[in-house]
């Protein structure tokens, strides 16, 4: 199953070796969820801040349940502010 | 081993200092024929001012500093003459000093101009700490002083008494005011500073004769072109002569000044010569010239210790460079500040605000510079000149923008992105 | 063991931070027209370089004071300049040629970097370690200095031209 | 007291400028800054004054932390009435030029009237004086600054000037300061060259040091340093991406304004992102960002400096742009960008050079020349009009060549110099114009953050997301997360919102600040600098003090509650992807609640009871 990944800003450093940009498909199985994969990448707890699936947040006690689809996008940030 | 220092000036002085950190051992005689401690000529405007006492001017502020160092100080002794076949010198008691190497620091003398009545109570150089007290007492509030030349001394000089408050004129010979320090700009620009300030200030134009006074004042100074000022003191500032008087008979080579070489010798082997009295190499020009600056007297006393004491250290030349507080406003002059044949300069003038900047250059290095109203990180142009720093495109913006000295330097001694600087 | 101030104009962002704490720490008062350190901003390189005393060996500054005003701290190796004993005179500001002795129009007398003796107020207030106090043999400070004084020290004469 | 306690006042008609004390009883009402220049405003002037004529005053305000060691205390603000809105103006800036005007000893500059001629201000710790500005009128603010540079021989005079743009009648230019940093909102610009001042000069050699309790403060600012260095977003975030790392962000949750607000996600925003400054490019191998810089006594460092390909066609003959300079901020990036549908960075960086070279607020003219882009497409403006710019979505010589034009004030940049408010009424469709009170969005669509609707539609000087910035709440998950697809809780939030800024744009102090301090951290610096006993909770009332004042005028000069309103796009068309896809924005569901919070009538005005509380 293809999943969208998206990581910005510093947890670029993050995405598989190789990734240009900012953003890559991932394969993963059935009812992976989004914690898993966010353990899978490596991303410390602090650091996995917005986390997005096609563009809703996912509140950090929904992520261990929130099971991912094929085609959804994955997208998460640090903790981030402009203005 | 054993160092004679004639003059306790700072050149005297500073060598004095540096024979004993470089050779333990020597003995080291510094004979003064004032009778003060080792004082700043330097100083004495502010002690004219009021603000700092005699003490305020000493070279060395504790009393027992020259002992702790082992360093034998004659003050109110002078010499009398040079015995280089012998190695001794002469006091005026009559009685002889023995030396291995021998440091003329005599310094310089204020010149006395050929002008009629110039010898007269109320007319004294302001050179000595002895004048400076007797103007001190003498140039009072409102009262009518005519200062004689605007060069450098005379323009410190100028600062001291407008601020006592007297009524001053100030008579120049040049066209302008500093004629050998600044160029018609700036020197202009200061004449109009001190006339706004309350200073008359006469260029182009000399005293002829010096009169006993009417109006109950004790002088007058009659001008060019027949205009007299009263005056209560005379005051000279034209020009400085060294002092080498002593030297007749001694075989050292005197010039303008004492001729020394690069290790600071005179022509007569283990005499050397510093300061004020010496004609040293120049950085700028590579010639040997007179400077009579601090700066100067300290490089020349250092060099000239580190080559008695036996090490082998040229002289690279040191650059002519002098800064000055004219009532509150302050200039400075470095290097070649005329400018060389075939070199850019650049020049920025905001006169409303007194502020101006030349700077010249040779291809893209800087030799010369003049800052009025600026004084914000000066010295780099000293360091600028000193380095013989090419500044590669910086040649350019300096040009353009010729207050971004500090940022011309940084970023052609520094790289600005990568190195670590340590301080 | 002696300590030194680094200066890494990389880490510089500008923010006068450095300036600020200097001339609260030595005047009382937030005015960066007073401190002893001072940042330079190249615009049109997007850079900037915080700058002060290097504390050289040479020190012009000290050996030019007319009245000995400035001294050198055993402690620290910071010259400093004794209020009490400045004259104004200004010889130092010209003599030193990293142009980092400043005249203060308000006080008639000169300022530069003590270096706080020896618990430096910019350090402590950079935010990007851009100015650090650290050991100065760790980081080849005597070699740094050696640099610093040479890059203004007369050049030998095979430059310097003439005789 | 960190107040310098000194105002300048400058009468133009007259040429004088004469000190005043500062009024100190408001100063412990309205703190300094935003709320302090208001008070001064509303008292002297007529709320129905135009704001181009001499009856208009303009205020360049600090607050009491401006010119101190607290973090971000460098800001000054402009306050005046807004030609773009005919409401409050008030902008705020960064740069050195509030630290050095305090510096100097100065609280406040207050021009009145209008000068015969051009002039500027030269302002040297007591000394001021009015010079005519002969040399520099006609001049952009970068050839401003360096010929007064030059002609005043002194690198460290600050300077804050319009360019040609404001000269021409641009109604949203700005004033810049410092080359790069600008009040940029509203048409601040507009009115100080009305007056005929191109520029202000400053320079401070008095500094600060009255402050209350210096311990104190030097402690509570340490402690609120380590604050921001320990906080991820301005410890970390914020300075490595600048606020520019929400341009993925935010079309992620599809909230991008594109396309005059047609859509709302931009399918090149990572082309134009923060992440995208750092990509080396081909040309020359270099990144577009250069490096982060900072405000005065700013330890976050968010801003970014920029250069643009060498080779890009914007600047091949013009080597005058191949240097660093302030580069994108993610509202400039937006307006520039998304909103016209280009994805080239440095035809947008170019873009935002030209905002600041000549003084042109980039979320104003980037968001008319949007609209003027959807009108072309829809062929009401023509080839003819543009003068041969094809004005299509997407073209980035198109927007280059507006750019030129706009902030000469030559050609159809003088119709771009309108905004899009007069712009689409001119051409017949004022319902395109996507303003709140004649004042351009900023880069939040509101269907997409439901709150920032309400934001947008009750701020005070048209629209705007530095009032109430919900989106630290609704996207950012700062101070908490809510959802920013629902109404419900957001009339509360963006009231507190509003009143805390109101509190920090009083200070001296930066509203970035606070996506790691609260008004906790705030207080104990202020009170340590000020007499006053400065408690949150009176901060907080300043705030809420300081908004109804500017309420309190608005709706003298004929902004009513009707005016807190949406576009229609906005509140009728559906956005059409992304999590908000289907919805609109729900303003009246959120407004009600909002005026009654705030002790307002349902038409939205204070009643006498609340304006007596708070003492307006």
């Amino acid at each position: 199953m293809k999943l969208r990944l998206k990581l910005y800003a510093t947890l670029g450093d993050y995405l598989p070796s190789g990734v240009r940009g900012h953003e890559t498909t991932l394969d993963i199985g059935p009812e992976t969820t989004v914690q898993q994969v966010i353990d899978r990448l490596g991303i410390p707890e602090e650091q996995a801040h917005l986390v997005l699936v096609d563009g809703v947040y996912v509140e950090p006690q929904a992520r261990s349940s929130r099971v991912l689809r094929e085609g959804e996008v994955l997208a998460i940030w640090p903790p981030v502010a402009g203005g | 081993m054993r160092h004679l220092i004639i003059g306790a000036g700072p050149a005297g002085v500073i060598a004095a200092e540096h024979l004993r950190e470089t050779d333990p051992q020597a003995g080291i005689l510094l004979i003064g024929d004032e009778p003060e401690p080792p004082y700043s000529r330097m100083a004495l405007p502010y002690y004219l001012t009021g603000n700092i006492d005699e003490r305020g001017t000493h070279l060395r502020k504790s009393a027992d500093h020259f002992d702790r160092l082992g360093i034998e100080l004659r003050t109110g002794t002078r010499v009398t003459a040079i015995e280089p076949a012998d190695k001794h010198v002469r006091l005026e008691d009559g009685r002889e000093e023995a030396y291995d190497r021998l440091l003329l620091a005599t310094g310089s003398s204020p010149a006395t101009p050929p002008i009629p009545g110039i010898e007269q109570e109320g007319v004294t150089p302001c050179w000595t700490l002895e004048q400076g007290r007797a103007i001190a007492s003498g140039a009072r509030p409102d009262s009518p002083v005519v200062l004689l030349g605007a060069g450098f001394i005379g323009s410190i000089v100028l600062e001291a008494l407008a601020r006592r408050g007297v009524e001053l004129h100030v008579v120049e010979m040049g066209d302008r005011m500093v004629p050998r320090m600044m160029n018609e700009t700036a020197g202009g620009l200061l004449k109009e500073w001190c006339e706004k300030k309350g200073v008359k200030v006469h260029v182009s134009t000399r005293a002829t004769a010096i009169q006993s006074g009417r109006n109950g004042h004790r002088l007058a100074v009659e001008l060019e072109g027949g205009e007299v000022l009263d005056a209560d003191l005379v005051i000279t500032a034209t020009g400085v002569r060294p002092n080498t008087g002593l030297l007749e008979g001694s075989g050292v080579q005197v010039d303008q000044g004492i001729l020394i070489d690069r290790n600071m010798q005179t022509s007569v082997e283990g005499i050397y010569a510093a300061g004020d009295v010496a004609q040293g190499r120049d950085f700028s020009t590579g010639e040997y010239s007179v400077q009579a600056i601090q700066p100067t007297a300290a490089e020349h006393g250092r060099l000239a210790a580190l080559n008695m004491a036996g090490r082998n250290v040229p002289h690279q030349g040191t650059l002519n460079m002098n800064v000055l507080d004219t009532l509150g406003l302050i200039s400075s002059s470095f290097g070649l500040w005329q400018g060389v044949e075939g070199g850019d300069h650049a020049e920025l003038l905001n006169r409303p605000r007194y502020r101006y900047v030349n700077l010249q250059f040779e291809e893209d290095r800087l030799v010369g510079g003049t800052c009025l109203g600026l004084t914000e990180h000066i010295g780099v142009l000293h360091g600028l000149i000193q380095s013989r720093l090419p500044l590669g495109v910086w040649k350019e913006r300096l040009m353009q923008d010729p207050t971004r000295l500090m940022e011309a330097y940084l970023a052609c001694t520094q790289s600005l992105s990568a190195c670590k600087v340590l301080h | 063991m002696l300590k030194s101030l680094a200066l890494e104009p990389a880490k510089c962002t500008g923010c006068l931070q450095c300036e600020l704490a200097c001339s609260w720490e030595n005047e009382a008062s937030f005015n960066p027209s007073k401190s002893r350190i001072r940042v330079f901003t190249f615009h049109e390189e997007g850079r900037f370089a915080p700058y002060t005393c290097t504390q050289c060996a040479e020190a012009w500054c000290l050996h030019a004071c007319p009245v000995e005003a400035i001294v050198i701290n055993g402690a620290t190796g910071a010259k400093e300049v004794i209020e009490d004993v400045c004259v104004g005179c200004k010889v130092c500001t010209i003599a030193c040629p990293f142009g980092t002795v400043n005249y203060n129009h308000d006080t008639g007398k000169v300022i530069k970097c003590d270096l706080c003796g020896g618990d430096p107020a910019c350090a402590r207030a950079c935010p990007t370690e851009a100015i650090t106090w650290v050991d100065a043999d760790q980081t080849g400070y005597d070699r740094m200095q050696a640099w610093a004084a040479r890059s203004v020290e007369s050049i030998d004469a095979t430059q310097g031209g003439g005789a | 007291m960190s107040w310098a306690g000194k105002i300048l006042r400058v009468n133009l008609n007259a040429g004088t400028v004469t000190p005043e004390p500062l009024n100190m009883e408001w100063a412990m009402q309205y703190l300094g800054q935003r709320g302090l220049a208001t008070k001064y405003l509303v008292e002297e002037t007529d709320p129905k004054v135009d704001p181009l004529s001499p009856d208009n005053k303009l205020i360049m305000a600090t607050g009491p932390l401006t010119g101190t060691m607290a973090s971000t205390g460098g800001r000054y603000s402009v306050i005046t009435k807004g030609p773009l809105t005919g409401a409050i103006a008030c902008s705020n800036s960064g740069g050195f030029f509030g630290a050095e005007l305090k510096h100097a000893g100065w609280d406040m500059i207050i021009f009145e009237g209008r000068s015969p001629k051009p002039v500027y201000l030269y302002v040297e710790d007591d000394h001021a004086e009015l010079i005519p500005a002969d040399e520099i009128w006609g001049k952009s603010v970068w050839e401003t600054d360096q010929i007064l540079h030059e002609k005043h021989a002194d690198p460290l005079i600050r300077i804050a000037a319009v360019g040609r743009a404001a000269e021409k009648g641009c109604l949203y230019a700005a004033i810049v300061n410092d080359l790069h940093r600008a009040a940029g909102r509203s048409g601040v610009g507009t009115v100080m060259a009305s007056k005929q001042v191109k520029a202000v000069v400053v320079r401070g050699t008095k500094g600060i040091s009255n402050i209350r309790d210096p311990e104190a403060f030097e402690e509570v600012t340490e402690a609120a340093k380590k604050v921001l260095a320990e906080n991820a977003v301005t410890g970390e975030g914020l300075p490595k991406y600048g606020t520019q790392v929400l341009m993925n962000v935010i079309n992620e949750i599809g909230a991008m304004p594109t396309r005059n607000m047609r859509d709302v996600q931009f399918e090149g925003a990572s082309k134009i992102s923060g992440e995208a400054m750092y990509e080396p490019r081909e040309s020359d191998g270099k990144p577009n960002l250069v490096t982060n810089g900072a405000c005065f006594g700013c330890t976050i460092a968010c801003g970014r400096i920029s250069t643009i390909d060498p080779t890009h066609f914007t600047i091949k003959d013009k080597p005058q742009y191949r240097h660093a300079s302030g580069g994108l901020e993610y509202e400039a990036a937006w307006a520039l960008g998304s909103d016209e549908g280009i994805d080239d960075l440095d035809a947008l960086t170019y873009a935002n050079f030209l905002c600041n070279e000549d003084g042109l607020d980039p979320i104003s003219f980037g968001a008319t020349v949007a609209a003027a882009m959807e009108l072309y497409e829809m062929g009401v403006i023509t080839r003819e009009d543009t003068g041969g710019i094809e004005l299509k979505f997407g073209n980035a010589e198109a927007l280059a060549r507006c750019a030129e034009l706009t902030a000469r004030g030559e050609g159809f940049g003088q119709v771009l110099g309108l905004g899009s408010k007069r712009l689409c009424e001119k051409y017949g469709h004022p319902d395109l114009s996507m303003t709140v009170k004649g004042q351009e969005f900023p880069a939040y669509d509101p269907r997409g953050i439901q709150g920032m609707g309400l934001a947008y539609a009750t701020s005070n000087r048209g629209a705007c997301h530095l009032r109430g910035y919900s989106v630290a709440s609704e996207v950012l998950g700062i101070p908490y997360k809510t959802d920013p697809l629902v109404t419900e809780g957001k009339a509360e939030l963006v009231k507190a919102f509003q009143d805390a800024t109101g509190a920090v744009d009083s200070s001296g102090l930066c509203v970035f600040t606070t996506f790691a301090w609260t008004l906790e951290d705030i207080a104990p610096q202020i009170d340590a600098a000020c007499e006053g006993n400065w408690t949150p909770e009176k901060l907080q009332e300043v705030g809420e003090r300081v908004w109804n004042l500017e309420r309190k005028y608005n709706i003298e000069a004929g902004i009513t509650g009707k005016y807190d309103t949406l576009p229609k796009r906005l509140l009728k068309e559906a956005a059409k992807t992304g999590p908000a896809k289907g919805m609109a924005n729900r303003l009246d569901e959120m407004l009600p609640e909002y005026y009654s919070l705030r002790g307002w009538t349902p038409d939205g005005v204070p009643t006498p009871e609340t304006l007596q509380r708070l003492g307006v």
